[in-house]
């Protein structure tokens, strides 16, 4: 199957251990990830906030470059891009006022938009077009053993108008993937919280706040480790992990890790081999996975 | 700005609040005694004009039967707003100056 | 007429003298029925002490905002057998964040104080107040200022939000969409001043959507505080929430205007400065992530439409 | 028991009231407003359609506030004071730009001028309006402007009673979250406590609408006008009676019975659906009750031809409820409705200065009969009423404080104990089955068909509930948001109110607006062209009349 892929600016930066781990267990799964042509960046959570108009245009270039490629749906591995896109045709569609000025500006672009694309985040096209039963035959390493933390966070969710995939309050398709690998999911109350990844850039006490909260509280139901769906959740939970860990000054660590990684383990691929980080390798290496 | 069947007044500029920077201007209308009103032009060049009547008791039904050039947005008694175009605006007064023409007529009648 | 169904609510009771205690009630409903009326026929029928806040049964008034099967929502929003879980139960809980008074009753006066803390109110020149100048607000104005407008009060956002809980400087969701809702006014005359009182505080949102989530009346909060934020600019009294904020967004821009994506790395530099992130790079080498800092992706190749898109 | 002392003490956080403190206020006079609900949860934000107003310079060209009272008194049968009426009509344009420069979004045309739209019973389009919450667009501009003046609000407190002598003296209230007592002593008291929806079964009224006014007016000896006037709103959402608005029908909702027939074209042959309510509401009740309803006794209010964007723009509020509480897409299948409870005409009796019989009492709003409405309010003109009478009270009682007033030294004391038996007694009756056996006669009884023998019956049952009612018990003994108290103390209201409805229903023998009897069914000018009077003094009603001010109008015979 051919889908079109759009890996998002993090994940070609920074966390670029999730486009890895992405396109590895895609190939395994006969899942052809077609890269968006020319795509640009979604401005989630940045151009939103300077300007409606461009931040829609802007997503709708790339919807736009995905039809030109003969495909309709689009997977992303970022929650916040995913949100992005879906936000900016919610009010494209809906919104008869912004229509216009977003129509002067692709206008002005050169760039006839046609409608037609949608954005999926990369787990919904696991879940209904891979399939959870077609994932287990893949597992050669069933995680036995392994209590993973079902991280959710907001913007895969949320607002469940426009996302349209689970319910935002009662979410399981990371458990349900969680638990194709073999591994054992842990819920815990704070797994569809923010991770304070936005506050960053303005707040970033808070921010850290955010993302300690629910550390500490995937740890405290009895998480070793955690999964979570989004480039930025993992720029805040896996890459700034450790500062979180001086900043509260606390004797403990929870390693975070992407969904594609933990299910790339199970498909017997290494922890070197899908970009993990340190604290999760030395985790797994004591639970014997290397 | 000229309509061929209209008397124009002169032209305002409006503003939303005293002293605010116009985001419009305005031009009063008559064409004679069958129906008057204004074009309101905003600053983008987005066009309406406001038809006013004491002939049609509503407008709202009429509504369908009214093969304007331009898009009718809003309808109330004797108040029609239509979206203008000033390629087709003459056409649109001469079509209302007709239309009012013949139901003025055929009320006499 | 219409085919009936009996249901268990359970309800967490609770009163300052007698403390929590979880009561069940079954109660007959049909795809119709209302969780007001729910509560309604429990109280007259079953338990009349129970306690709880109900008044247009319509979604207008917002009274009655509670948790219904772990959801914040309006009761009377909610209907019985959409909501009622596979067992079919219901289970009611006040709402959250705020102190509960008295089994379903929150103590929301916190929540008050923080729309009154906007300037809730137009402020309208001189002029229009005596109706000597007839003022004009566009339709398409209209519906920015109604949309934000509908807020009815309920609290559910605040009880919700993460940032509310963690930072009492942040004005909340609602207090925010009200705010927009003057700023965006055609007709209000004390703009400077409204985004003094909003500016540091929108920049204290984490976007999470949750508010946009259970907001009863769609009236999208975040979205309001993402519009409020697009007024930085005119913001004159730096604090330093803004001023970070604003160097990363005018980071962000840039970036996306010159090359149409985000390279962190120079990203990160801009906004915080060589200091902090030296020690950030020290985080990141420490866990093994460094190498993918400098990583380097493509620029957008057709820029020249991503220049235009973002053209003034 | 603590004491306070204002200048004036306003009952209800509604429209009327804040407007009305937001007079007195403004004229530096202290005020304090009490109300059971925090202001904006008041039923003014259900009000949806829209506000009626001749607006100068904006108004349809054929149009004029003559044509608007002539519609008003018409539409209420002729019960309607004629003064009262081209009060309201010739304030209604400053009003809504009043509205519209304290905040009030209104739909706008093009040109950024206030929108209009047609609603039933007018000759030309008057409705200003917010979408279809209009009310709710009304009541938050209002409350937040009065949220900046100095008004004491005492939100959540409970009235028991009004004290009185040869004067108004004060209200004594309960504070809900402890059951703190107040004593609020003023010089003026002005009712503006709103309807009383829920001694009726079917109501699309708030919860709150308990006639709690009305209750404590009629137990200080003040009567109320025209109780006999109930208006049944013709579209309330099956089965739920959510309202839908009369907005639906204004912007070319039509309603259909089973045969998929407009029926409205037999009832109202020149207005079809927008006729006035009561006869709306009627024609309804034939159709369902000849066998030409849907099962379940409902019919359809078909929107579907005016297309989806304009519904879901237009009618936000009744497209969200249909789905909402009937999961019924309006756009594509039609809404069930069938009439339901929706407005007292009757009311606290007020001239059209707001002031009652008892000096020092004043009223307005739907608590008040300021005799606008007459026997039928026509849509759009409860929100005009509230804004330019509580203006007008205020007004009134701004002159009234402006003359000097001893306020009678009375002990609140008595309604206090009077009160509180409920909660000491340890057995009895729970105000439940009573208010569910009230709720059931008033709306088999004195609905929107009546006769003798129905209304006798109402009588005898009302009179049955209130012996019953005497051995009320509460069984919470909380000081804590003690709910069931204060549901026992409404119900003492609404069996007071309801009693003196039936009675005055029973009374007058004619036919007339939204008064309508099987046995009289014509209207009888010579004898009943006049006001009722109706007082509760100890176990009975007494009933009195007043005469109908004319000022140029002539009753005509009333065909839409």
């Amino acid at each position: 199957m051919k889908v079109a892929y759009y890996p998002g600016c993090a994940s070609h930066g920074i966390a670029k251990d999730i486009d890895i781990a992405t396109q590895l267990i895609a190939k395994d799964l006969d899942l052809e990830l077609m890269e968006v042509d020319d795509w640009n960046c979604c401005g989630g959570g940045f151009m939103d906030d300077r300007s409606e108009e461009i931040h829609t245009a802007l997503n709708l270039r790339n919807l736009n470059n995905v039809k030109k490629m003969g495909l309709e749906k689009m997977a992303t591995p970022c929650s916040v891009c995913l949100n992005s896109h879906r936000i900016a045709l919610d009010k494209y569609n809906n919104d008869t006022v912004l229509r216009e000025k977003v129509d002067e500006r692709l206008e002005r672009a050169n760039i006839d938009y046609e409608g037609g694309v949608s954005a999926e985040h990369f787990i919904w096209v696991l879940i209904r077009d891979v399939g959870i039963d077609n994932i287990k035959k893949h597992v050669k390493r069933p995680l036995k053993g392994i209590k993973v933390g079902t991280y959710y966070g907001c913007q895969l969710l949320r607002p469940y108008r426009v996302m349209g995939f689970e319910s935002p309050f009662s979410p399981h398709s990371v458990m349900d993937l969680v638990a194709a690998t073999g591994a054992e999911p842990v819920a815990f109350q704070m797994a569809t919280a923010c991770c304070g990844f936005p506050l960053m850039g303005s707040n970033p006490d808070a921010g850290l706040k955010l993302a300690n909260n629910v550390l500490s509280s995937a740890k405290n139901n009895g998480a070793e480790i955690l999964v979570h769906p989004c480039s930025l959740c993992h720029l805040q939970l896996d890459v700034t992990q450790l500062k979180i860990k001086d900043h509260f000054n606390q004797d403990w660590t929870l390693p975070a890790i992407y969904i594609s990684q933990l299910i790339g383990l199970s498909f017997g691929y290494t922890p070197d081999e899908l970009g993990l980080g340190k604290l999760a390798k030395k985790y797994l290496a004591e639970r014997g996975i290397s | 700005m000229k309509i061929d069947e209209a008397e124009l007044g002169e032209e305002k500029p409006v503003s939303e609040r005293p002293g605010g920077k116009p985001f419009a201007r305005e031009i009063d209308y008559r064409v004679g005694d069958l129906f008057w009103g204004k074009i309101h032009i905003r600053n983008s060049g987005k066009m309406y004009m406001l038809v006013t009547s004491k002939i049609p008791f509503n407008w709202k039904p009429l509504v369908k039967d009214l093969k304007l050039k331009g898009k009718i947005v809003d309808s109330a008694g004797g108040f029609l707003w239509v979206q203008e175009d000033e390629k087709y605006i003459n056409d649109d007064v001469k079509f209302l100056k007709d239309y009012l023409e013949k139901m003025k007529n055929s009320k006499k009648e | 007429m219409v085919e009936e169904k009996e249901i268990t609510v359970k309800i967490r009771k609770y009163s300052k003298a007698n403390g929590e205690s979880w009561q069940s009630y079954k109660v007959k409903v049909d795809r119709y029925t209302q969780m007001t009326e729910v509560l309604r026929r429990i109280k007259t029928e079953q338990d009349p002490s129970l306690s709880y806040r109900a008044a247009c049964h319509m979604a207008v008034c917002g009274s009655c905002s509670m948790i219904i099967n772990g959801e914040p929502r309006l009761a009377c929003k909610t209907l019985a057998l959409d909501i009622a879980d596979e067992k079919n139960e219901v289970t009611l809980q006040p709402m959250g964040y705020f102190e509960t008074e008295r089994d379903l009753i929150p103590d929301i006066d916190e929540f008050y104080d923080r729309m009154h803390r906007v300037k809730p109110r137009l402020y309208a020149d001189d002029e229009v107040l005596k109706g000597d100048f007839e003022p004009r607000m566009t339709p398409e104005d209209q519906k920015e200022v109604w949309k934000f407008a509908q807020c009815i009060w309920c609290g559910l956002c605040v009880s919700a939000c993460p940032s509310v809980r963690i930072d009492e400087n942040f004005l909340g969701p609602a207090a925010h969409a009200k705010g927009y809702r003057f700023l965006a006014d055609s007709r209000d005359t004390i703009r400077d001043e409204r985004i003094n009182i909003l500016m540091d505080s929108a920049w204290r949102c984490t976007s999470c959507y949750m508010c946009y989530e259970v907001c009863p009346r769609d009236i999208e909060p975040v979205i309001a505080i993402k519009k409020t934020k697009a007024y930085v600019n005119d913001f004159k009294k730096d604090t330093p929430v803004t001023v970070m904020a604003k160097k990363h967004d005018d980071a962000v821009s840039e970036s996306i205007a010159e090359t149409g994506k985000i390279k962190e790395s120079s990203l990160y530099l801009k906004t915080f400065g060589i200091t902090e992130a030296m020690r950030d790079m020290k985080y990141m080498f420490e866990e093994g992530k460094l190498k993918y800092a400098f990583s380097k992706d493509n620029n957008v190749k057709r820029i020249d439409e991503i220049k235009k898109i973002m053209e003034e | 028991m603590e004491k306070m002392k204002y200048d004036a003490v306003i009952m209800g956080a509604g429209l009327a009231g804040l407007m009305a403190a937001n007079e007195i206020a403004s004229a530096g006079y202290s005020v304090a407003v009490v109300s059971k609900v925090f202001p904006t949860r008041s039923h003014s934000s259900a009000a949806e359609g829209g506000i009626a107003a001749y607006i100068p310079g904006n108004s349809d060209p054929n149009d004029d506030p003559d044509y608007m009272s002539y519609d008003e008194i018409k539409g209420g049968d002729y019960l309607v004071d004629q003064d009262a009426a081209e009060l309201l009509s010739s304030k209604s344009g400053e009003i809504v730009r009043t509205l519209d420069s304290w905040g009030a979004p209104f739909n706008r045309q093009p040109d950024g001028r206030i929108a209009l739209r047609y609603f039933g019973g007018q000759t030309y389009p008057r409705t200003r309006f917010v979408g279809d919450k209009t009310g709710m667009a009304l009541l938050h501009t209002l409350y937040e402007r009065a949220s900046g003046f100095n008004i004491d609000f005492y939100n959540e407190w409970y009235v028991i009673d009004l004290l009185k002598e040869k004067k108004a003296a004060g209200l004594v209230a309960l504070k809900m979250r402890s059951l703190e007592p107040i004593y609020l002593t003023a010089k003026a008291i002005i009712i503006a406590s709103g309807g009383l929806g829920m001694i009726y079964k079917h109501s699309t009224n708030s919860y709150i609408n308990t006639g709690d006014g009305y209750g404590i007016a009629l137990r200080a000896g003040v009567p109320l006008k025209d109780p006999e006037f109930v208006q049944f709103h013709p579209t309330g959402l099956y089965p739920s009676d959510i309202l839908i608005s009369e907005a639906a029908r204004a912007e070319g909702g039509i309603l259909r019975n089973n045969k998929n027939e407009r029926f409205m074209e037999k009832y109202a042959p020149h207005k079809f659906d927008l006729a006035p309510r009561d006869i709306v509401s009627r024609s309804m009740t034939i159709e369902i009750n000849e066998g030409r309803g849907f099962p379940g006794g409902y019919l359809g209010l078909d929107l579907t031809h005016l297309g989806r964007d304009y519904i879901i723009e237009r009618l936000s509020l009744a497209y969200e409820a249909a789905k909402t509480f009937a999961g019924v897409d309006a756009t594509e299948e039609m809404i069930p409705v069938r009439p339901a409870q929706h407005y007292f005409m009757g009311g606290i009796d007020v001239d059209i200065t707001g002031a009652s019989p008892l000096p020092g009492l004043f009223a307005a709003g739907e608590a008040a009969c300021v005799s606008v409405h007459g026997a039928n309010r026509l849509g759009s003109n409860s929100l005009l009423e509230t804004l330019v009478y509580g203006r007008e009270t205020g007004k009134n009682v701004v002159e009234f404080l402006k003359k000097e007033h001893d306020i009678p030294d009375l002990n609140p004391e008595k309604s206090l104990d009077d009160a509180y038996k409920y909660v000491k007694r340890e057995t009895g009756e729970h105000f439940g089955s009573i208010l569910n056996d009230l709720r059931e006669t008033m709306w088999d009884n004195v609905g929107i068909f009546r006769d003798e023998k129905k209304l006798s019956k109402a009588v005898s049952d009302i009179k049955s509930l209130r012996k019953r009612a005497e051995s009320l018990y509460v069984t919470d003994k909380s000081n804590n948001y003690n709910t069931e108290f204060f549901n026992a103390l409404e119900l003492r209201n609404m069996l007071d109110v309801a009693y003196v409805i039936a009675e005055s229903a029973l009374n007058r023998k004619e036919s007339r607006g939204a008064h309508y009897r099987t046995d009289f069914p014509d209207r009888n000018d010579d004898s009943w062209l006049k006001h009722t009077i109706s007082y509760l003094s100890n176990e009975d009603v007494r009933i009195d009349y007043k005469p109908v001010k004319m000022t140029r109008w002539k009753p005509e015979v009333r065909v839409y």
